[in-house]
């Protein structure tokens, strides 16, 4: 899960790593009040977790309490924060900057280690970095049971350039880091930009972070005081029913809603539904821990309006006898009007059939044949769909 | 012959009384597994399909020699039972659950590596030799899927490996040996790691890997194969062309890319190293079939 | 530096280690009120440092609160508490006791990992019992950076012969227990004994903190927050003083006082000094971090009004020169009635050689010599040494 | 020959920019060591006795190439410095450091074992070949204490160190190397570890040990002994006979003993695996003359 900046941020300030004074906001009453007790110009960040905020005008620097108020009502009334879900605003001093950075710690699978990148150039897409250059990003392995080592960050901060002074803050601050990414079961902890501020009279330059972005392994929520899903980290209503659930889905715009069992059958699925000119409606993952979850897997499926849905499955644990009696249960509840195409396979898949059959389905066993088959039904007029619906639900 | 696991093997089951540790040993015993001792904390002297239980592994080897170590065990507990396994010097282990915190696998695949032993999962059904003995959980009595042949199989995806296999029996091949690694973003045991096995195993004529998005997996497979380290055919089945960049759909393994891990350029760099490459499960049937061609002209 | 029970079992108690309900009380009307507060009977135990308490009667059952109190004055006003320095006593109650265990966690210097200790006996003497019947000790190393994992603790609780129920609590209480000597740095975490309570009806056996050992390492002081030596560690108000100024020392009651550099040139004139039958005053280590620091160490040394100060150095960073400038400023401020026996070699030992006959000493450069010189001079009646000291404590 | 350390070996020093860091470079060089380079971070740049000063020990050797490194740092550090000396390859490192956390010194030693590594010290003066190089801060222009000849040194306690050498060299001999291991409880190399080099060291006839109270190190030269591993005369001083059983004098090394460690346990164990223990330094000297007087009649 990703967590927002504001939390990030927090996470860093408990440990030690020098972060912007800031202020977290929910109306535009308090933008404006907090750029007023920060001191403008400021910064006022709109709180989503997608990148590229500036290109998209949600991060802005305000040079009076008045303007970051008005900009507050864009963010937080306006059609500019609603258009990219804002629901808060993080209010931050402005940083004289000097230089800025790159640091975040990750895996290494392959190695089996922790990863530090850092990166001279600050700000930048590292991903895209990784490509295009990645002899500019510098990689130093750390042992997860031994942990980062001062000589390690020293080592970085003077390969990036920092001074003595600077290296030593360095230090501090990547064991700072170090700390969020064990403490808090990280998958990822960045610091994008980490700023150099400029040396002004007596004081001196320092480090400061400019972004904060924290990734935290939900297989670990049993260990970390495990939150529930809330609203405000999902695209869409449906996305965060699914997750409520703990059911794996993305939300699409096409007409055939996907309802299969595992990651990569799945992802095949949707695959095969675009090579035979279909489009997806959503990917929702019905499987795995979730096999018995088919009335709640159809109903956010059906929230959807799709054209067909396209049931896919081969399950060993996720049994198909269980599987079907679920569609089964889910057709009789929930009275979908649009055709169903099941492929259940597995354990148990002959007493599946039987009962897919008195669901009034008609199931099939390969899966390309399964997805050409929801592909033109989703192509045919709703009429026709309706008239499989009043067939029971008969593909 | 076979790879990883055969009839000799002297398999202990941790997580043995639990209702997926019995119901599958039960079915590892009827393909021919030889499922000598099981683990339970807290339930010595039970037994389980025959199967003595013991409270820890060291009690369990204390009295029963063994020789792999297969782990029906929440994904909380799964490094704490792997460190178990090997102290008690297995170094075969396959561990199924699905859940492993991410640090944990960094800390499984850390020890894995300096015990010298092999870690295979989690997140995985295990591995299977069909009409032999399996570590794991496969509908192996599914005959048109688990057909015994000389294909040797490697996948990332529990769900999609009976899709492949049910097309690699429908080409008229069968199956020597199959490792599913497993979908987490730091499996115990890595595709290119368990290669000098196939390399080696005169059961398998061309190994298929089914792979996908995100990780490095499938790119040091096609390095081993430019390397002249392994040298039979390999086909390879990658889902996820289509999907969206950024998206993160299912398994965990693509968000730890660092920049590599497109399906596209995994196309490319095994293509580049000579494998076939399906984006269909069909087509992996029909590619079995002009490589092993091919392979048999030589 | 051992920490005295009350404080090991605080450290425990924050770490989730079951320990029973105590209280820690400086005056007898408080040992009466905490034994009514806990409940009768209860156990009195005075908090000194030393091993065998049971034995020496500084512990007690009590049966009521007058008991408490009444033993409570002989422990904190009386003459048994004085003699063995309690100023100290914890009240705790009555644990009904089914067995007792031994659980230890110290290091292995050969294998370089942490060390756990198990007997099924506990109360026991474990290095007579490592001595005797090291079989019946089970030891389980553990990786330092891994830590100790739930595995371990496991086996063990099971080899113990605990059934599961106990082997799950023993599991989580050496958890506990590893945080402590980890979180601590502690070069021993000891509970012995380990209580098994006796189930009675329906509150189950449960494990309970008996006694609590626990050595902090002084050289990681730095990251544990440093408490200053405090005069209740010490046996004797010299001993303390040293400890304040970092001075080694040790208290005896021989004539001749050392007064040496290094643990093992120091320990071997302790030797030499018995051998050639004299009796040792103190062992004081001036030297390391200590060698400039003459006055002090002479200060102590003379405290014990010592039939002769023997000083042995062999000195290479301690340079021979800056000791026996030292050793010249001691004789100058502190006028030792007492001769001194001066044997001072290393870096600069020229100089020094000069330095100590400017002082009126007559330096040699034999250390079984020195002894010699010092045990005769010991054994000749104090005029004879007065003598010497009025010839510029020339010895 | 040496033991350890001798011309050839290029030397790095850590700290090289502190007080007793640059007062013992110069010592080191002027006895003949081949310092090569320095580190002490934020001093890159400096250069100590015309030895060039790096930030960090990286820096240092993607530089000037170094094979051993020593370590002036202060003991809070030490961990810290060794793990970098270590990242960098070295197999020889030097630690003098005096009062090392001791689960800083586990960590140090059990890293050490891991790559392979030697790690001498802490809490010692180092090693020294007399004549010819040394690590650490001997006083070597004491010719009665530091005469180069054929007698093997190690050695626990630094203070007793040049009272024994000079015992050997009033008896008559010199020193070929000598190895401080070290007055902590947990040295990161240990006695028995360093007598393979003693064995294979045409230059060494004989090996003197200066053992001390506690730990069991005395008693791994014992077996070494026994085991016919260790096949050169040894003689053994070992102070703190009269020690006061429970009372901790000086070095911490007597508290971690396990219910061994006594020093009549020690000289039990050396005379029955046939080592010579004197119990005053005098007796060093005479023990020598007797073993190697002996060793020459066989």
């Amino acid at each position: 899960m990703k967590l927002f900046e504001y939390q990030a941020k927090d996470a860093f300030a408990e440990r030690g790593i020098p972060v912007p004074e800031r202020r977290l906001c929910a109306t535009p009453e308090e933008v404006r009040a907090a750029a007023a007790a920060i001191g403008c110009p400021c910064v006022v960040k709109s709180q989503v977790l997608r990148g590229g905020r500036g290109k998209a005008g949600l991060v802005r620097l305000v040079a009076s309490p008045e303007e970051a108020g008005a900009y507050g009502s864009e963010l937080l009334t306006g059609g500019l924060g609603a258009a990219h879900g804002v629901r808060r605003v993080l209010v931050e001093e402005a940083v004289d900057i000097g230089r800025e950075l790159y640091v975040s710690i990750t895996v290494d699978p392959l190695a089996a280690t922790a990863l530090v990148l850092a990166c001279a150039e600050g700000g930048v897409d590292i991903e895209e970095l990784a490509r295009t250059a990645p002899e500019r990003i510098l990689r130093e392995r750390v042992d997860l049971d031994v942990g980062l080592l001062p000589f390690q960050a020293r080592d970085l901060g003077y390969a990036l350039g920092l001074g003595p002074e600077l290296s030593g803050s360095f230090v501090t601050l990547l064991a700072g880091l170090w700390r969020v990414f064990r403490e808090k079961d990280a998958e990822l902890a960045e610091i994008n930009p980490l700023f150099v501020t400029k040396a002004r009279g007596d004081r001196p330059a320092a480090l400061v972070a400019g972004d904060g972005k924290l990734a935290i392994d939900d297989n670990a929520a049993f260990r970390q005081g495990g939150a529930e899903p809330s609203r405000e980290y999902f695209d869409s209503e449906l996305a965060f029913r699914a997750a409520v659930e703990g059911i794996p889905y993305l939300q699409f715009d096409g007409d055939v809603s996907l309802m299969c069992a595992g990651a990569g059958l799945t992802t095949v699925v949707y695959d095969l539904v675009n090579y035979e000119g279909g489009s997806v409606a959503n990917y929702l993952e019905f499987g795995g821990p979730n096999y018995k979850k088919a009335v709640r897997a159809m109903e956010l499926c059906l929230a959807n309006d799709p054209k067909v849905i396209l049931i896919v499955t081969f399950g060993t644990i996720a049994r198909a006898d269980v599987m079907a009696d679920g569609i089964a249960e889910a057709i009789a509840k929930l009275k979908p009007r649009c055709p169903i195409v099941a492929c259940i396979r597995g354990t148990g898949e002959e007493k599946a059939v039987e009962t897919l059959r008195a669901a009034g389905l008609d199931p099939l066993f390969d899966t390309e044949e399964a997805v050409r088959r929801a592909v033109s039904l989703s192509k045919a007029p709703r009429a026709e769909a309706t008239r499989a619906e009043t067939t029971g639900g008969r593909a | 012959m076979s790879v990883f696991i055969d009839r000799g093997d002297r398999v202990l089951v941790q997580g043995i009384t639990g209702a997926e540790g019995s119901f599958w040993t039960k079915h590892m015993i009827e393909l021919g597994t030889r499922v000598v001792v099981g683990v339970t904390p807290g339930k010595e002297g039970q037994s389980v399909e025959g199967v003595p239980v013991y409270h820890t592994v060291r009690r369990a080897v204390a009295d029963v020699p063994a020789d792999a170590a297969m782990l029906f065990v929440p994904p909380r507990f799964t490094k704490d039972a792997v460190f178990e396994a090997l102290d008690s010097g297995f170094a075969k282990i396959v561990a199924v659950a699905d859940g492993i915190p991410l640090q944990d696998a960094i800390q499984i695949r850390k020890a894995a590596l300096s015990c010298g032993a092999r870690v295979v999962g989690g997140n995985t059904s295990g591995v299977i030799s069909p009409g032999l003995a399996m570590m794991g959980m496969f509908p192996y009595w599914i005959e048109r899927v688990y057909r015994p042949g000389r294909i040797g199989v490697m996948t990332r995806s529990g769900s999609l490996t009976n899709e492949v296999t049910a097309m690699i029996v429908r080409a008229g091949f069968g199956v020597s040996s199959l490792i599913g690694v497993g979908g987490d973003p730091v499996p115990g045991a890595r595709f290119a790691e368990m290669l000098p096995d196939f390399q080696s195993d005169p059961g398998t004529d061309a190994v298929v890997i089914i792979g996908e998005l995100g990780g490095s997996m499938e790119e040091e497979v096609a390095e081993a194969m430019e390397s002249g380290a392994f040298r039979k055919p390999v086909v390879a089945f990658l889902g996820g062309r289509t999907a969206p960049a950024g998206r993160r759909m299912g398994h965990a393994g693509a968000i730890v890319s660092g920049g590599k891990g497109s399906v596209a350029d995994k196309i490319a760099a095994l293509e580049k190293a000579g494998a076939a490459v399906a984006d269909r499960p069909r087509l992996v049937g029909e590619l079995l079939q002009r490589a092993l061609g091919a392979a048999s002209r030589k």
